[in-house]
């Protein structure tokens, strides 16, 4: 297991690394100049070039790079800001605060907005892909197939915006999003992020109970759940001890790849919610050729698919033993 | 007239036109000594107290004086931080140019080349010590430093030379900077070059704003600001939330222009302007204290907010004071005519149309601005009152008589989704004219970069510029200044006679006169060069929570200022 | 002669399918005695499972339709509620599947496995099944039972789990233990050590079983009673010797031409059943093996095509042909 | 190892030489390496005869596909030879095996996945003629036809798709496709396990009657002993890759030496008209893993008359005293040779 | 000998059959056929209708538009003229715009999905037949574009795809978003479904029947085309009946974030997302391309299940 670990975790270090160089290089050959957007209205050559100057950008490509990618393990020292220490993703060009302090800053937002829309859409995906599967045909099942198709054909733009129109600014049956620390007061940090939650579980609610309900058909026809009931167990303990744990298996996967996309990916969300999170801040990155800005937040977002991947790895071998030893 | 294209008729129905809102342009005066000095004039029902929330899209990048030269970093830093001089509302729509922490706006000599400001009794910094000349003067040599990049640079070089970095290099390495003369704690001398009668107006600029000495920390300094103003910064987390509690070292009866009335400031960053307006004409709970300072009412919303009387008492507006411009690339569009015939077929209301109609633009017909011009004077060369939506016959009467009758025009745009829309309607228009238009979008992040290169390929272009104060000097000698990459002379414009004429009008000594002439040289440059297609000019409405009195826009910057902003009890 | 432990009537399965309706079983009858193994024997598709798990109560009630009567020690399985069912299956009647890897969840070791059954029936507790789990590996002969009971299916060879799988079926020391193609998945030497091994838990406990395979061998060396199916229905029915050694219906006659044996002569062909095996979607009118058999002729063509033979006669050695006895002997000869 | 040649005549065909495949098993830390290797098939000899069918019988696992699919060189031998009428394959390239494809073909276990569902019957026939350019007289589809016709399938079905087909039909298709490039040596490998007794007879009938009247060889991999005595002249028995005993039909069936064949034909289920009890012996436990095979005589895990010298020599593939000529045997201490001899029952479950 | 059911029905064909008695199936195919029709027949359509999607009849006809640039008509300007309204600003026919939106968003949509398809299955067939090196360097490249945050990367990177294209002094091509769109939706697409086919081509390897082609002695080239290839339409076909919707929603969704198509081609990400700023004054803006893209994809989706089913005879729905 350690073993495994280890070499998954390499694994990720390496694509991260991949994708940082991937982001930084890229980035060059974009055709904005930071230090043009950080030099002003009016700038002329010597201020520009003190601007690049400033932003340490009139080092070479290469060493620009080794020493963002050493920052991060060794800390590093910026002129006139002071040092930077250990896991050091740099100053952001535009504020010229450690991206790491504002990253870690907007990150419990969406992360707390991620794992409440999961819990929500994993518990209600998976409970009515399991009824739907167990009633196969008849009238709940065929409800839940509906509204999981058009939860999977709508948009969170879409849906975001009509529910905040509707059920906040119209009728006010939900507050505004907002996000308060969950350690500051719990309740308000659901209430804040009821509607989020609400409507990103609307949409992937949708694609757990498809999952479930197809790999629970597919998992009530295998041969040891068969065997299970050859046994005399009663048909509760049929379906959730023996066919739940084989259908658990393709939805951890999926639920992995939704959490890394949902962290890494929640542009789309925070904007329509207006939301502080990461996700706006990477735009804000791109929108203002904010190199390390961009770079933290890729690496964040990288980091979660990647991260989330390892997690269900090792969920499987708690999930399924088999694997346990390969 | 002058505001062509201010709102007409009003009414409640979606089919119905815009509202009517009497527009004033402001008055901008000189004021005395007297005038000078605290309180500042509390408007009509203000009480001290409360917490006042404001929302807006994008937080501020910079504190550290310096380094502001935009609007809404300008306008945050008047609740931390004061400068020589300042703007005092008297009422609304009527200003005067003060004494902030000196005692007037200061006394020009040696034919306005030596300005001499005293300092106001009691003015102190957050920790209680006295601001005194020497910090006035190193918060001006500062500014020579590498690493300050971003804000206004006049009176640097009146101070010094137009390469004025070259000519000094900061105080850092202990040099200090000879035409500042500091003779006293309370007297500060600035020594220029050439005569300034403007000078009072140019120390108002936020840019010139103070740091002291003792606390400078150079390039940190932009991330922990030390206040000279009413408030402390207490909370900053970045691009998210600001909190701002009271500085107990602000003295308000040493402050003519800020009233200071909450007794806490909580900002809210990263909301775009539709769900900021949406919370706002929403108006629910804690929202009722909110406001926003630059987060106008979009256009999408405007039939609504402008529609709903019962937002009308939560409701402001003002129209741009920046100039909107399409420049013409004089190296590549040669002949007049053809650049006549574009500003007649100018699709001035369909554009108007596009971004919202009469209430969300106004039809300007001159490069100056009226918000900003003290002075000012309209004329209308190309027919635009009568003829809003072009006048195409005209054009191309002046097309055919032209060099070329059916001229390509390359039109370069930044594009955003409103320009887009806009384009679609020039292009409309323009191509009905004959001029056939071919449309290159540009990144909106090296839009500046890819019109500011002499060399560029393109025929036409948009470009912004405001005045640093109510004057044609921050604006003409700009606009039309010197050509060089990066430089804001978009359209190239190198005609000997106007620029003659441009620094014999800097060199006056009477404002007054000045401002004529600007004027003047204003409709001379349309009339003989016709450099630039007079655009569209946004007017912003803005909304504000109800539990919030005395908000106003700022008709110079554009923005809702904090002076006057109290919570209703 | 006593009522027979298990006794199968007139049985008649049906599955509708989108396909139309599959007659899986078609009037099947026979009898268990207690101690007894009875053999089922047939061509894949013949029926063989769907009749033992139809016996056990586990056909999805949505698309089967199921008529005739199941009497087991006398009770009527067919209608029986669902919690009878739940407390019959496991404890008085278990039953083993081909597949030991797919048929043991992956997700439980075996200790699990074969404990929960125990509590589920006796009421035992946690330690008391796993002891009873750990008993009866030493009984089917796992090695070291006290550490593989905590092994999941996938640590056990192929042998070794339906060795688990019949430790799990007779934990409760059932009464009937149906066993489908127990051996099909494995290698003859392991074949013959779990046909050994029913045997001897047999003998020790005196389990009916029910032996299903389509291997004549192994009903040979290992059951009292055989019973010959083809398409759903009994073709021929008698103790081993009588079945195997006197096969009276063309189709046993196949069956047996069809297997070389260690003994046989080498160089004649072998005398397979022509044809394949009939779709039961559609099965032939008449006796549904006369299109692949060569007797029809003799039998009387009409009749084979029309009409359905009986097994006769009802006890003992019966078969379901038209030929007369001394025609079937005269060709068997 | 000299000559292995049995008593059916013919001159070799397919010679298999000191033949070994070790597949790597990877893993590790960080980077993948080799951490070990399955050792399928460990050194064997074996050789078939124009003409002749060879059986190859062993429990699964023991390496007897990977042998067969050795000898049709789809997998290249970790060392050893491959001989084919003289011509070493053992390591051609696919350009060099070209000329001799057409003579090796196979013969697969599952009817299911060795027919491409999405092709026709036709195309599956026909399409080994195509890809190696052989254009009978009369045309492909003639001679297509004609071989459904051989292996007894409605020439008609040409136009069929094998989903269509019952599971011997599908068989016979894979047979006509061994046969349309004309082999002399057909692979093989379980074609009979995955069908029913009846079925299976109809195509060991078949391949009986193909080589009869064709003359074509065949190397019959089974795990069914007595499928193998029924087709095959010679029969080697392997065990955890390695060949323990070859000879005969008659002398492996009636005179085995090897314990492990002793072992092996006691467990076949037998239906007897005798009741003359038959040895009975009872192994324990299962093939040990080819990962770490046993170090000298590679059964003696599992064999009750291993001694010490079992662990430490390997025994040699050879005649021992009192055989025929071409019956070798790899065992330092063989059986009586006959198959009447005491029972042993090593599973401690049917110790009773 | 006669086989059972003999019916002589290829397998394409039996799945054409089990697809016909899908009543969902076929109603979803007509749908998303209507919604090809429309696309390819746009100009036609506009020439029938008299209008064409560029024109900006709210701003040259007086009395169509109020001075906000909102209909004056109610329900968005609906009338016999302009069918499904105008569109508030410009004033252009919406339902031109919708027919237009609708051939370019299907135009990208389609040609990245062929193309995410053609790379996909190129690369998944290779790494799944070649294993190996081949396959562990293919892996880690999929991994790895899989770990990118696509949207983020597109947003930042939209540039730089067009500067490969174009400098950017020099004319810019209205078609340069619509290739820079397909190549960004292309270059995080395909890894998806590469790995997919790779394990499809796994596990079809092991195949007896690739064996025994590689016995009668076919090319590497052969297996693949004519072995492998014909096994992997379903998934192909499958994976490429869900990505269509899936991109058009992404195309969508990046118009939404302002870096989709843009003007004056008609884009109906675009117009959805003009109708969510706009919904509260003009929401037939909103409904008219909202809904048209809902049905769009749940019939593209009801279309890849019922395809799905029709390939897969054991699951029942
Ligand atoms: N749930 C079901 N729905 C529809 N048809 C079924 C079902 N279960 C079995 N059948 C059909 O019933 C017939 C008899 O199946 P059964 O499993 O009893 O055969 P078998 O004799 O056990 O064969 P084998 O030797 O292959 O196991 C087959 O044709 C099978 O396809
Ligand atoms: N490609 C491969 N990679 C790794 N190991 C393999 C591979 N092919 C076969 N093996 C291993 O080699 C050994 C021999 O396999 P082989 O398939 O030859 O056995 P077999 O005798 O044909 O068995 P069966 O009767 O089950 O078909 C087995 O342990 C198997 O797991
Ligand atoms: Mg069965
Ligand atoms: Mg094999
Ligand atoms: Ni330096």
């Amino acid at each position: 297991m350690l073993r495994f670990i280890t070499r998954r975790t390499f694994g990720a270090v390496v694509t991260l690394v991949i994708i940082a160089a991937v982001t930084f290089f890229l980035f060059f050959a974009v055709p904005a100049d930071p230090a043009r957007l950080a030099c002003g209205k009016v700038c002329p050559p010597e201020l520009l070039e003190q601007a690049r100057h400033n932003l340490g950008l009139d080092q070479p490509l290469f060493a620009q790079f080794v020493s963002w990618l050493s920052g991060i393990f060794v800390g590093r020292d910026y002129e006139g800001l002071g040092h930077c220490s250990a896991p050091c993703l740099g100053y952001s060009f535009v504020n010229k605060a450690p991206v790491l302090g504002t990253i870690l800053d907007r990150l419990p937002l969406t992360i707390s907005l991620t794992i409440g829309a999961a819990v929500i859409f994993f518990i209600f995906g998976v409970a009515t892909g399991i009824i739907a599967a167990l009633r196969q045909g008849k009238a709940l099942d065929k409800i839940a197939s509906v509204s999981s198709l058009i939860g999977a054909s709508v948009q969170i733009y879409f849906v975001g915006t009509l529910a905040l129109y509707f059920l906040v600014y119209q009728n006010h049956i939900l507050r505004q999003p907002k996000y308060v620390p969950f350690t500051e007061n719990p309740l308000s940090w659901a209430a804040g992020l009821l509607l989020p939650w609400i409507v990103l579980a609307l949409i992937f609610t949708a694609n757990y109970t498809r999952m479930t309900r197809s790999t629970m058909v597919e998992q009530l026809g295998e041969d040891y759940v068969r065997t299970a009931r050859a046994k005399g167990m009663s048909a509760r303990s049929v379906v959730m001890r023996f066919a739940l744990r084989g259908t658990l298996t393709p939805i951890v996967t999926i639920l992995g790849i939704d959490l890394g996309a949902l962290i890494g990916g929640a542009i789309i969300t925070e904007t329509t919610f207006g939301l502080q999170g990461v996700g706006q801040l990477s735009i804000r990155a791109v929108t203002s050729s904010d190199l390390p800005m961009l770079m933290a937040t890729v690496l964040v977002a990288a980091g979660a698919i990647v991260v989330f991947n390892i997690i269900v790895d090792i969920m499987y071998a708690f999930i399924d033993p088999r694997v346990r030893l390969s | 007239e002058g505001n062509q294209g201010a709102p007409a008729a009003s009414g409640d129905t979606p089919g119905a036109t815009a509202p009517t809102a009497a527009y004033k342009p402001p008055t901008i005066t000189v004021g005395t000594a007297d005038d000078s000095k605290g309180p500042a004039i509390a408007p009509e029902g203000a009480v001290k107290g409360g917490t006042v929330t404001m929302l807006d899209r994008d937080d501020f990048s910079h504190f550290d004086p310096a380094q502001i030269y935009i609007n809404t970093e300008a306008n945050f830093n008047r609740l931390i931080g004061r400068a020589l001089t300042g703007y005092k509302r008297i009422t609304a729509g009527d200003f005067k140019l003060v004494g902030d922490l000196a005692t007037d706006t200061g006394t020009p000599s040696d034919g306005g080349k030596t300005w001499t400001f005293t300092l106001k009794d009691g003015v102190k910094w957050q920790d209680g010590t006295p601001i005194t000349s020497e910090d006035v003067k190193w918060s001006m040599e500062r500014t020579f430093a590498s690493f300050i990049t971003q804000g206004p640079t006049y009176v640097q070089q009146w101070l010094t030379d137009v390469d004025y970095k070259k000519a000094y290099q900061g105080p850092y390495d202990g040099k200090s900077l000879d035409s500042i003369e500091t003779p006293d704690d309370k007297t500060i001398v600035y020594k220029f070059k050439t005569p300034h009668a403007d000078a009072s107006y140019a120390f108002a600029m936020a840019g010139y704003g103070i740091v002291p000495k003792a606390k400078d920390t150079k390039e940190k300094y932009d991330k922990e600001p030390f206040s000279s103003g009413p408030y402390i910064i207490k909370s900053h987390l970045v691009d998210k939330s600001i909190d701002l509690e009271r500085n107990p070292n602000w003295d308000p009866a040493t402050d003519p222009i800020r009233g200071a009335y909450p007794d806490k400031w909580h900002m809210e960053f990263g909301q775009e302007a539709l769900q900021i307006n949406d919370r706002l004409i929403a108006d629910s709970g804690a929202d009722q204290t909110a406001m926003t300072f630059y987060a106008s009412v979009p256009p999408e919303r405007l039939q609504q907010v402008l529609g709903d009387s019962s937002l009308a008492s939560r409701r402001l507006n003002s129209p741009s004071p920046y100039g909107n411009y399409y420049y013409f690339n004089l190296d590549r569009m040669k002949d007049p005519k053809v650049r006549q015939a574009i500003n007649f077929a100018w699709p001035s209301k369909q554009i108007q149309q596009t971004l919202g109609g009469p209430a969300a633009a106004a039809l300007p017909t001159t490069i100056l601005n009226e918000n900003t011009t003290v002075g000012y004077q309209s004329y209308d060369l190309f027919n635009k009152v009568a003829k809003p939506d072009g006048d195409i016959e005209k054009a191309k009467e002046l097309l055919a008589s032209s060099s070329n009758p059916t001229p390509t025009v390359v039109y370069a745009y930044n594009q955003t989704p409103v320009q887009e829309q806009v384009t679609v309607v020039i292009k409309n228009a323009l191509e009905k004219a004959g001029i056939k238009v071919v449309a290159k979008p540009l990144d909106r992040k090296t839009y500046y970069d890819s019109i500011g290169k002499v060399q560029n390929e393109f025929d036409l272009y948009w470009g912004g510029w405001g005045a640093d104060w109510p004057s044609g000097s921050t604006v003409l000698p700009i606009i039309f200044g010197p050509v060089s990459d990066g430089a804001p002379n978009y359209s190239h414009l190198k005609d000997p006679a106007i620029t003659a004429e441009m620094d014999k009008i800097t060199a006056m000594t009477d404002i007054d006169a000045a401002n004529a002439a600007w004027m003047a040289l204003d409709k001379k440059i349309q009339e003989t060069i016709t450099p630039l297609v007079v655009a569209e000019n946004k007017i912003a409405t803005t909304l504000h929570g109800s539990k919030v009195g005395g908000a106003e826009i700022d008709p110079q910057q554009w923005i809702v200022q904090p002076d006057t902003i109290f919570v209703k009890p | 002669m006593s009522t027979p432990f298990l006794s199968v009537r007139d049985l008649t399965v049906d599955f509708h399918t989108e396909d139309g309706v599959v007659h899986a079983v078609n009037g099947l009858s026979f009898d268990v005695e207690k101690g007894t193994t009875l053999g089922i024997v047939g061509e894949s598709g013949s029926g063989k499972s769907v009749t033992n798990l139809t016996v056990l109560g586990l056909h999805n009630p949505e698309n089967t339709t199921i008529s005739g009567e199941i009497r087991l020690d006398g009770d009527e399985l067919i209608g029986a509620s669902r919690s009878s069912m739940e407390k019959l299956r496991g404890n008085k009647v278990a039953m083993i599947f081909q597949d030991p890897l797919t048929s043991l969840s992956p997700y439980h070791t075996i200790g699990k496995q074969i404990g929960e059954v125990y509590r589920k029936h006796k009421g035992a507790s946690r330690a008391e099944a796993r002891d009873r789990a750990i008993e009866m590996l030493t009984r089917v002969g796992i090695p070291q039972p006290k550490t593989r009971v905590d092994d999941y299916p996938h640590q056990f060879s192929g042998g070794m789990r339906q060795r688990a799988m019949i430790a799990m079926a007779l934990v409760c020391d059932p009464d009937l233990l149906i066993a489908d193609e127990p051996t099909t998945a494995l290698d003859v030497t392991v074949q013959a050590q779990i046909l050994d091994l029913l045997k001897n838990l047999q003998d020790e406990m005196g389990t009916s079983i029910i032996l299903i395979t389509h291997d004549l061998g192994v009903v040979a060396n290992t059951a009292h009673d055989v019973l010959v199916m083809y398409a759903g229905r009994a073709v021929e029915r008698g103790t081993v010797k009588e079945v195997l050694h006197e096969p009276r219906h063309p189709y046993t006659w196949g069956l047996l031409g069809s297997m070389p044996r260690l003994s046989s002569a080498v160089d004649v062909p072998l005398l397979p059943v022509r044809g394949t095996p009939p779709s039961l979607l559609n099965v032939p009118p008449g006796c549904p093996f006369h299109p692949r058999c060569d007797y029809v002729k003799l039998a009387g063509p009409e009749l084979c095509r029309s009409e359905r033979p009986e097994l006769s006669p009802h006890r003992g050695h019966g078969d379901a042909c038209y030929l007369t006895l001394a025609q079937k002997r005269e060709i068997h000869k | 190892m000299s000559e292995t040649t049995g008593e059916s005549g013919g001159e070799a065909l397919l010679e298999l030489s000191g033949l070994k495949k070790h597949f790597p098993l990877t893993g590790g830390l960080i980077f993948k390496r080799q951490v070990g290797q399955v050792h399928a098939v460990d050194g064997i000899d074996l050789t078939v005869h124009a003409g002749e069918t060879l059986g190859l019988v062993g429990e699964s696992g023991c390496g007897k596909s990977t042998t067969g699919r050795l000898a049709a060189r789809l997998l290249e031998p970790t060392a050893g030879n491959i001989r084919y009428a003289g011509q070493e394959i053992g390591h051609a390239s696919r350009r060099g095996l070209k000329p001799i494809r057409a003579e090796i073909q196979m013969i697969f276990q599952d009817p299911y996945s060795s027919l491409n569902p999405r092709h026709t019957v036709g195309s599956i026939v026909g399409g080994p003629m195509e890809i190696n350019g052989i254009n009978p007289a009369g045309g492909v589809k003639n001679r297509v036809q004609e071989l459904l016709e051989i292996v007894g399938l409605n020439p008609e079905h040409y136009n069929r798709f094998p989903h269509e087909f019952s599971g011997g039909q599908r068989q016979r298709i894979g047979v006509a496709r061994a046969l349309s490039l004309n082999p002399k040596l057909i692979i093989a490998d379980e074609p009979v396990s995955a069908l029913d007794v009846s079925i299976q007879a109809q195509v060991v009938n078949l391949l009986q009657q193909l080589q009869r009247d064709m003359g074509i060889a065949f190397l019959f991999i089974a795990h069914d002993l007595a499928v193998v005595r029924h087709f095959s002249q010679r029969v080697a028995v392997m065990y955890l890759g390695k060949i323990v005993e070859i000879a005969d039909r008659d002398s492996l069936y009636t005179r085995p030496r090897h314990p492990y064949t002793h072992a092996l034909l006691s467990a076949v289920p037998e239906v007897t008209e005798d009741d003359e009890p038959r040895e009975r012996i009872r192994l324990a436990g299962d093939v040990p893993s080819p990962i770490n095979p046993p170090s000298g005589c590679r059964f003696r895990t599992r064999c009750w008359k291993a001694q010490d010298k079992c662990a430490t020599e390997e025994p040699p593939l050879v005649r021992l005293e009192g055989n025929k000529e071409g019956h070798l045997t790899a065992c330092h201490f063989p059986e009586q040779p006959s198959v009447h001899g005491r029972d042993v029952v090593l599973d401690p479950a049917l110790r009773s | 000998m006669k086989p059972p059911e003999t019916v002589g029905r290829s397998p394409g064909q039996l799945m054409w059959l089990r697809f016909r008695r899908d009543r969902t199936g076929i109603a979803s195919a007509v749908v998303v056929i209507f919604f090809l029709l429309v696309a390819i027949f746009a100009p036609v359509i506009s020439w029938l209708y008299g209008k064409d999607p560029y024109a900006l009849y709210g701003q040259d006809t007086p009395g169509l538009l109020n001075d906000y640039g909102y209909p004056i008509l109610p329900s968005g300007g609906i009338s016999s003229d302009f069918w499904f309204g105008i569109e508030p600003g410009l004033g252009r026919d919406v339902f031109m715009q919708l027919v237009y939106g609708i051939r370019t968003s299907l135009l990208i949509a389609v040609i990245a999905t062929v193309l995410t398809t053609a790379i996909g299955v190129v690369i998944g067939i290779v790494a799944g037949y070649a294993g190996g090196k081949t396959d562990y360097v293919i892996g880690r490249v999929v991994d790895t574009v899989l770990s990118f945050p696509s949207v983020l990367f597109i947003i930042a990177f939209m540039p730089v795809v067009e500067n490969i294209f174009v400098s950017p002094e020099e004319e810019t091509p209205v078609w340069l978003r619509a290739v820079t769109l397909v190549v960004m939706l292309t270059l995080f697409g395909w890894a998806g479904l590469a790995r997919l086919l790779r394990g499809q081509v796994l596990s079809m390897r092991e195949r007896e029947f690739v064996e025994a082609a590689r016995v009668t002695g076919a090319s590497p080239a052969r297996i693949v085309f004519k072995e492998l290839l014909p096994n992997l339409w379903t998934p192909i076909l499958i994976q490429a009946s869900l990505l269509l919707p899936a991109l058009v929603t992404s195309e969508a969704a990046l118009s939404f974030l302002g870096v989709g198509m843009i003007e004056p081609i008609p884009d109906w990400g675009r117009m959805f997302r003009r109708g969510t700023e706009i919904y509260q004054n003009d929401i037939t803006y909103l409904i008219f391309p909202g809904v048209a893209l809902l049905v769009f994809v749940i019939a593209f989706n009801l279309l890849g299940d019922s395809v799905r089913d029709a390939f897969d005879p054991k699951l029942k729905r």
